[in-house]
């Protein structure tokens, strides 16, 4: 309940930010949302010597549309997301994603970049971004880079991210016409993490065909799986239900859940299974609207 | 010892500023710095959000934020819902509604209420109920209090309070 | 919670220099990463103190390791490793029972049976995520162990590592690392396990 | 019983809650809020184990840490003989651990500090020497051999704490190799926890110049507290004053005393300041008062046609580490053998064993007058499960086996005697609300269909308002409960009760009976519970007593008031009592109405015109002893919709009809249903408190114990029948804590009938998704 002491800073610039973190290296920890950070070090499982206070750092909050992408700033809110016109008309799926993230004060602090820089499988936006194909900006000494989400995340709370970076910013290419996706959670109540969730994106072309198809899934690994087999599966074919079916049959094989209090690994599986078809249908008929 | 801050903040309209540990966190700032025991603490794990309170409109858990992260800020806590003597809709309608019972939630539902009903004037059901999911309850089973958020709105849309 | 943790695999080299290698606590631990070893008891113990820190989460761990049985005939080893968080937090503790069996072409079968024990807050906060961390960490161990075997000699006994004087530290040094090993990515996942109940940034 | 006006507000009128004003402007005062000069505060040291030796504990470093004042240990205590203290069940509990502990997060130091931020940095720098022992997790395994004896300190060298039977067991035997059919149910009644939102802590003010202990504290049973200190303590009673402020909800958990509460006592009577101790919510959930935790098989012996002839009930209670189980005395189990439940049937044999565990301590009476969840649970489980073993509609096979309403009161064949009831009837309106026949029609073709929707029923009777003081005790006092009615000169009133509210609404719901008793408007009573120094002495609120106990004690201290008012309205309107008659508020002379004079008039002449040989004011106090406890009933009914592909369970409709007798504010009767409902639906699909097999507690933070939030919970239908309580004054049952009881066995019935036609007979709690789904690929409906 009550966390160890620490040493407060507040930079005003990512350089500044930079400088701290390369200075006392792991000492040190960011606190942008600080919705996971706090309460590990209010039960002292975390206790840095140093929190970096990026909040202050002015121009990382934005969600915009440019050049061929929506852009999210690095200090963007889960719950900025949740009520931006541009999220809710052109990237549904974002909406689905933000609105089922803890509960709405959690939301009201807690960042997208922060979610995906944890490296937590069983974040959310992470199967999100892997479907949408995003990018994830990092900045830090050596400058900018751009990492494709699929090597974003390494294994299970380790990402790509170097220790003297941030994320400033996501990237996440316009679909074309005839796109539509959807996220899926089965929590066990509001503010859980998913017992299993699936995230689907898809692109149809004149004729009805499956153009393109980004398929992520929630805390059924080490890591936020990407399941190749069934976007391959299912890329030039008439997303029917017997089609979709047999595409969430193949990535419910690409999950490797294990067993945990939400429940055992086959179950897991299986609500893989489900939880994929719903979302893909969903995500066809919101491409077909 | 960590070197202290200095931290001004607004409380409900009141210009405040302490120096305190960087590791005060906000909820104990308010409760026992201020001396404005409104806000409870019911969990340790940010669940339970009888320690929301308004940051600069919008609500946060004061025990999952230190206290210099609210430095500049506007707070409000439930002592600041009553303007000149008038208990606010909420207040009324909580009491009207009987959305409460042992109270200790109540600071936090009417916060997260009062948040809700500034950027949606005519909540459905539903609505509140996802606007409230971040409070726990264990008395009302929370059908009270979503009748008093209707009271409430349907009085703000007469009498235009905010 | 207690997990239990097989793994097989088969290696090319003959089984007697595998067991040379199994039947070596030290060369055994060095695959896992490493900590440090503040005391020789005797031949098979060790005492030692672990300060675990992952990014933001610390924790000191002190306690033991112990060759429980060592058996050339059937090429079977059981190490055991106990810590006790200095804070006063919990304990871990893993019994690892290696065995090797001879396949056709000479090829040698390696098992490892692996009990884990994880008790006090750890385990209270992180069963979501105990059972995914040792899998990964014995994962680790195999590879590493496959890896070392190619690095030695063929043939090359066992006493001849003893040559290059593994100092008593050195040796618990190695065989610590198992253990702070799975301390290290516990912590790390318990740290991580507060995007909480609910997912935060 | 007289009609008040709404400006009166008696019995039966929905006032608003006279409490709210401050609640609502975030003025209450709880324990946490209390601040005293020279405030220092506590924090506990606990063990990570569930079993082990205890071999050192050196407190040096925290010592060393500025701003600590103290650290006690259980040595410590052990000097002053204060290491272990009585639990409220015949049983001892160490206050700090010493020689071993017991449980995970057990108490084994008490760290006090200048602030709370120092207080857990030196709770940190305690150093304690553990030696891991063997842990015993499994009820079932006990008494086996193998296990380990976990409380050396006992005489008896088993972790077997009692067997309880009650009922006939030859003849009940017998009707069992006579009947037709047998229905069985095993049912675990998993350990939960009642997690009121504010969790337990204190301040003890020891002060050292006048030698009064003042210790605020989060009680339910402050009068009870202050005795068992001053008994344990060896403290004058007269010296200490138990202050029981605004409570955040209790449900059980803030009746035993733990030892927290004692640390905070001795650091203040050492260190002469006041000490605060607040726990964690973790604390919260891991070392105090669990409930429940019964391990339940039930059967039932009927003829073909569906008639009961007899029940069979065999129990593993398991009850941690010591019995803290709070209940009355000659009742191991509490009120469990309630378990006959609402139906007519001669033969009955319970029995229960307790058992020690590696497991935290506890028993208490979640919402429940002890263990009375668990029997409502059981036979309303037990009678679903004959109804599909004879193909028979549940109801019917209810209704087939009520006690007729001409057979009250009814002793039931454990020995209980129901008061009143009318089961039919309040079965027949849910029926009526729900469109019950409807939805059967409906499940018919949705599992043609091969969707999946059941129906659960319960028709649960209560037994609570404990109780007749010849039979019930806690540790020993007795358990009749008072009231304390002063009546000023302006008419206005005050009343202090010996129970104590925790969010009940008592300031209204007390002020009402007044009201009602005495035409003084609600308004004009202020109801005071909970300070030790002003209250008569009570027994405190729990087990549904308050209305039963102390409201009939309200109500029979006014009218002895009411009494000496009628010789001083005489005296005014020069009359003999006998012309007298009373309408709330007056007493007017018979067929001359106009002369009159109003309760105001009187309290006024009470003090200011006393006729001779009277004495002066106008109060009184009444300490009721009930002649028998009260039994609330009702019927509840649950519509689920199951998601066959991720095994969800959605609670469509749940009617509750609940029949607690005459009704004092109906506002706030819904409001406690529609509470305990969220309770009831919270055990049957989330909570629990688990462990693993090295005693590691499962759910003990709000991360993995689940409670529901504003979206998890549905919409509840409520009504009422009424069948007032024979025996007491007002006719109130006492409700707060039926639906809690009643409603567990009707969202399992609803969840087993959507499956029944797969032959599915029972689920454990908590259902949760997983469970369902692997049912459903057992019976082969999910691939």
């Amino acid at each position: 309940m009550i966390p160890p002491a620490f040493e407060y800073l507040r930079p005003s610039t990512i350089p500044e930010a930079i400088a701290f973190l390369k200075q006392y290296g792991d000492e040190a920890k960011i606190l942008s949302g600080g919705q996971s950070l706090i309460p590990m070090m209010k039960l002292r499982l975390a206790r840095p010597a140093y929190l970096i206070d990026i909040n202050r750092i002015a121009g990382l909050s934005y969600i915009k549309e440019e050049d061929g992408h929506l852009k999210i700033g690095g200090l963007t809110r889960e719950a900025e997301l949740e009520h931006s016109p541009i999220i809710q008309s052109r990237f549904p799926i974002i909406r689905d994603t933000a609105h089922v993230i803890a509960d709405p004060q959690v939301r009201n602090l807690a960042t997208v970049a922060g979610n995906l820089a944890h490296g937590d499988p069983a974040n959310d936006h992470p199967a999100t971004m892997l479907a949408l194909g995003a990018k994830v900006v990092t900045t830090g000494a050596k400058g900018e880079r751009v990492i494709p989400i699929e090597d974003f995340f390494v294994t299970l709370f380790t990402t790509a991210l170097q220790p003297d970076e941030i994320v400033t910013e996501i990237r996440i290419p316009l679909p074309p016409a005839r796109s539509g996706g959807a996220y899926l959670k089965l929590e066990r109540k509001v503010g859980d993490f998913a017992t299993a969730a699936v995230a689907a994106q898809v692109t149809l072309d004149g004729s009805g065909t499956c153009q393109h198809v980004g398929i992520g899934l929630t805390n059924v690994g080490p890591t936020p799986i990407k399941a190749r087999k069934a976007e391959a599966f299912l890329r030039g074919k008439k997303p029917d239900e017997a089609t979709l079916r047999q595409a969430a049959q193949l990535a419910s094989e690409e999950a490797q859940p294990s067993a945990d209090l939400r429940g055992p690994a086959e179950y897991k599986k299986g609500l893989v299974k489900e939880l994929a078809y719903r979302a893909l249908s969903r995500a066809v008929e919101r491409a077909g609207k | 010892m960590a070197k202290k801050q200095l931290v001004r903040v607004k409380v409900n309209g009141r210009e405040r500023q302490a120096e305190v540990e960087p590791r005060l966190l906000l909820v104990h700032f308010i409760r026992e710095v201020l001396g404005l025991t409104g806000t409870h603490v019911g969990c340790d794990t940010s669940h339970c959000g009888a320690c929301t309170v308004v940051l600069d409109g919008k609500t946060v858990k004061s025990c999952t934020m230190f206290t210099p992260q609210a430095d500049g800020c506007e707070l409000m806590t439930v002592e600041g819902l009553m303007q000149d003597g008038k208990l606010h809709p909420l207040q009324e309608g909580f009491k009207e509604e009987h959305g409460l019972q042992c109270g200790f939630c109540t600071p936090g539902m009417l916060m997260s209420s009062y948040a809700l009903l500034q950027h949606n004037k005519k909540p459905s059901e539903e609505d509140i109920r996802w606007g409230i999911s971040g409070n726990l309850c264990r008395c009302t089973g929370y059908q009270n209090i979503v009748k008093a958020v209707q009271y409430a709105a349907g009085k703000m849309e007469l009498g235009g309070a905010k | 919670m207690a997990l239990r943790i097989e793994k097989t695999f088969q290696v090319s080299e003959p089984v007697e220099k595998v067991w040379s290698l199994l039947s070596d606590p030290a060369k055994v631990a060095s695959c896992v990463p490493g900590a440090q070893i503040t005391e020789k008891i005797d031949d098979k113990t060790y005492k030692g103190s672990i300060s675990v820190k992952v990014g933001p989460s610390v924790t000191d761990y002190k306690g033991e390791v112990q060759i429980l049985r060592l058996d050339p005939q059937n090429h079977e080893v059981e190490i055991q490793g106990k810590g006790q968080d200095v804070r006063g937090r919990g304990s871990a503790s893993m019994t690892m029972t290696g065995k090797l069996a001879v396949v056709d072409g000479g090829a040698t079968q390696v098992t490892s049976i692996s009990e884990v024990n994880v008790v006090g807050i750890l385990a209270q906060m992180g069963s979501r995520v105990i059972t995914e961390v040792s899998n990964i960490m014995f994962d680790k161990f195999t590879q590493n162990f496959q890896e070392l075997l190619q690095q030695q000699p063929t043939g090359q006994p066992a006493a001849v590592v003893a040559e290059t004087k593994p100092e008593p530290v050195e040796a618990g040094s190695i065989a610590w690392q198992a253990i702070k090993q799975m301390f290290r990515r516990l912590l790390q996942a318990i740290k991580n396990l507060f995007s909480g109940a609910e997912e935060r940034s | 019983m007289q009609q008040t006006s709404p400006e009166i507000g008696g019995m039966g009128h929905s006032i608003k809650r006279k409490e709210d004003m401050r609640f609502i402007q975030g003025r209450g005062n709880y324990v946490d809020d209390v601040h005293l000069p020279g405030m220092v505060y506590g924090q506990m040291v606990r063990s990570p184990y569930a079993h082990a030796r205890l071999k050192s504990v050196n407190t040096e470093k925290a010592k060393q840490l500025t701003g600590v004042l103290a650290v006690i240990t259980g040595e410590d205590l052990a000097k002053a003989n204060l290491a272990w203290m009585p639990t409220l069940y015949f049983d001892k509990q160490m206050v700090l651990a010493t020689g071993k502990v017991l449980f995970q997060s057990q108490e084994v130091a008490f760290v006090v500090a200048e602030d709370r931020y120092t207080a857990a940095d030196a709770a940190e720098l305690v150093e304690v020497e553990y030696e891991e022992l063997p842990v015993l997790v499994d009820p079932h395994k006990a008494t086996d051999p193998a296990s380990p004896i976990l409380r050396e300190d006992r005489e008896e060298k088993s972790n077997h704490i009692f067997h309880w039977e009650v009922g006939d067991k030859s003849a009940t035997d017998k009707a069992f190799q006579d009947a037709a059919v047998k229905a069985n149910v095993h049912a675990v009644f998993q350990r939960c926890h009642p997690a009121p939102l504010e969790t337990c802590g204190c301040v003890a003010d020891f002060n050292s110049a006048t030698g009064k202990l003042t210790i605020y504290m989060t009680s339910q049973a402050p009068h009870a507290h202050r005795t068992l200190f001053a008994l344990v303590g060896g403290i004058p009673e007269q010296n200490i004053r138990v202050v029981s402020p605004d409570i955040g909800g209790g449900f059980g958990n803030k009746v035993p005393i733990y030892p927290g509460y004692v640390c905070a006592v001795v650091a203040s009577l050492t260190l002469g300041r006041p000490v605060k101790w607040i726990e964690t919510r973790s604390e919260n959930l891991q070392s105090t008062g669990f409930a429940r935790d019964y391990h339940m098989t039930a059967e039932l012996a009927a003829d073909r046609d569906g008639k009961i002839q007899a029940l069979r009930v065999k129990t593993l209670a398991d009850h941690g580490a010591f019995n803290a189980a709070a209940q009355p005395s000659k009742f191991p189990a509490g009120l469990f053998s309630i378990c006959t439940g609402a139906y007519d049937y001669p033969n009955a044999f319970c029995e229960v064993d307790g058992v020690y565990t590696n497991k935290a301590p506890g028993g208490i009476a979640y919402r429940c007058s002890f263990r009375v969840t668990e029997a409502a649970y059981l036979i309303e489980r037990a009678v679903d499960v004959l109804a599909l073993d004879l193909k028979m509609d549940p109801v019917e096979l209810r209704k087939k086996n009520f006690i007729r309403t001409d057979k009250f009161p009814y002793k039931s064949p454990l020995g209980w005697s129901f008061d009143s009831g009318n089961y039919e009837a309040a079965m027949n309106l849910a029926l009526a609300k729900i469109g019950y026949a409807a939805l059967r029609k409906e499940q018919e073709e949705k599992r043609r269909k091969g969707e999946l929707m059941g129906l659960g029923v319960s028709s649960f009777v209560e037994i609570v308002g404990a109780g007749p003081a010849h039979t019930f005790d806690i540790a020993g006092i007795k358990m009749f409960d008072s009231a304390e009615i002063r009546v000023h000169p302006t008419g206005k009133a005050i009343c202090r009760m010996g129970t104590k509210s925790q969010g009940q609404g008592h300031e209204t719901t007390y002020a009402q009976i007044v009201a009602q008793e005495l035409g003084i408007p609600a308004a004009d009573v202020v109801v005071e519970e909970g300070d030790t120094d002003t209250a008569p002495y009570g027994l405190g609120t729990y087990a549904s007593r308050s209305t039963p106990v102390s409201g009939a004690a309200t109500a029979v201290a006014a009218r002895k008031i009411r009494e000496k008012a009628k010789k001083i309205a005489a005296h005014l309107l020069e009359c003999s009592e006998e012309d007298l008659d009373w309408e709330p508020g007056k007493f007017f002379v018979k067929g001359a109405p106009s002369k009159s004079k109003s309760i105001q008039d009187i309290a006024f002449a009470a003090y200011t015109n006393i006729p001779e040989g009277l004495e002066a004011g106008l109060e009184a106090v009444d300490y009721y002893d009930p002649p028998n406890l009260t039994f609330p009933f009702g019927t509840y009914i649950c519509v689920v919709d199951i998601d066959k592909g991720t095994g969800e369970v959605k609670v469509r409709r749940f009617v509750a009809v609940d029949d607690c007798g005459n009704v004092i504010n109906p506002m706030i009767v819904d409001g406690q249903i529609h509470g305990g409902l969220t309770e009831g639906l919270a055990i049957a699909f989330m909570q629990q408190i688990d462990y693993d097999e090295s005693g590691n507690v499962q759910g003990g933070s709000f991360m993995d114990y689940l409670l529901p939030t504003a979206v998890e919970t549905p919409y509840w239908e409520t009504d009422k029948t009424c069948t007032p309580s024979p025996h007491h004054p007002l006719g109130a049952k006492g409700v707060g804590e039926s639906p809690n009881v009643g409603s567990p066995a009707a969202f399992v019935n609803a969840v087993v009938d959507a499956l029944s036609h797969l032959g599915v007979r029972h689920i454990d709690m908590p259902i949760t998704p997983w469970k369902v789904w692997n049912v459903l690929k057992e019976k082969g409906v999910v691939s």
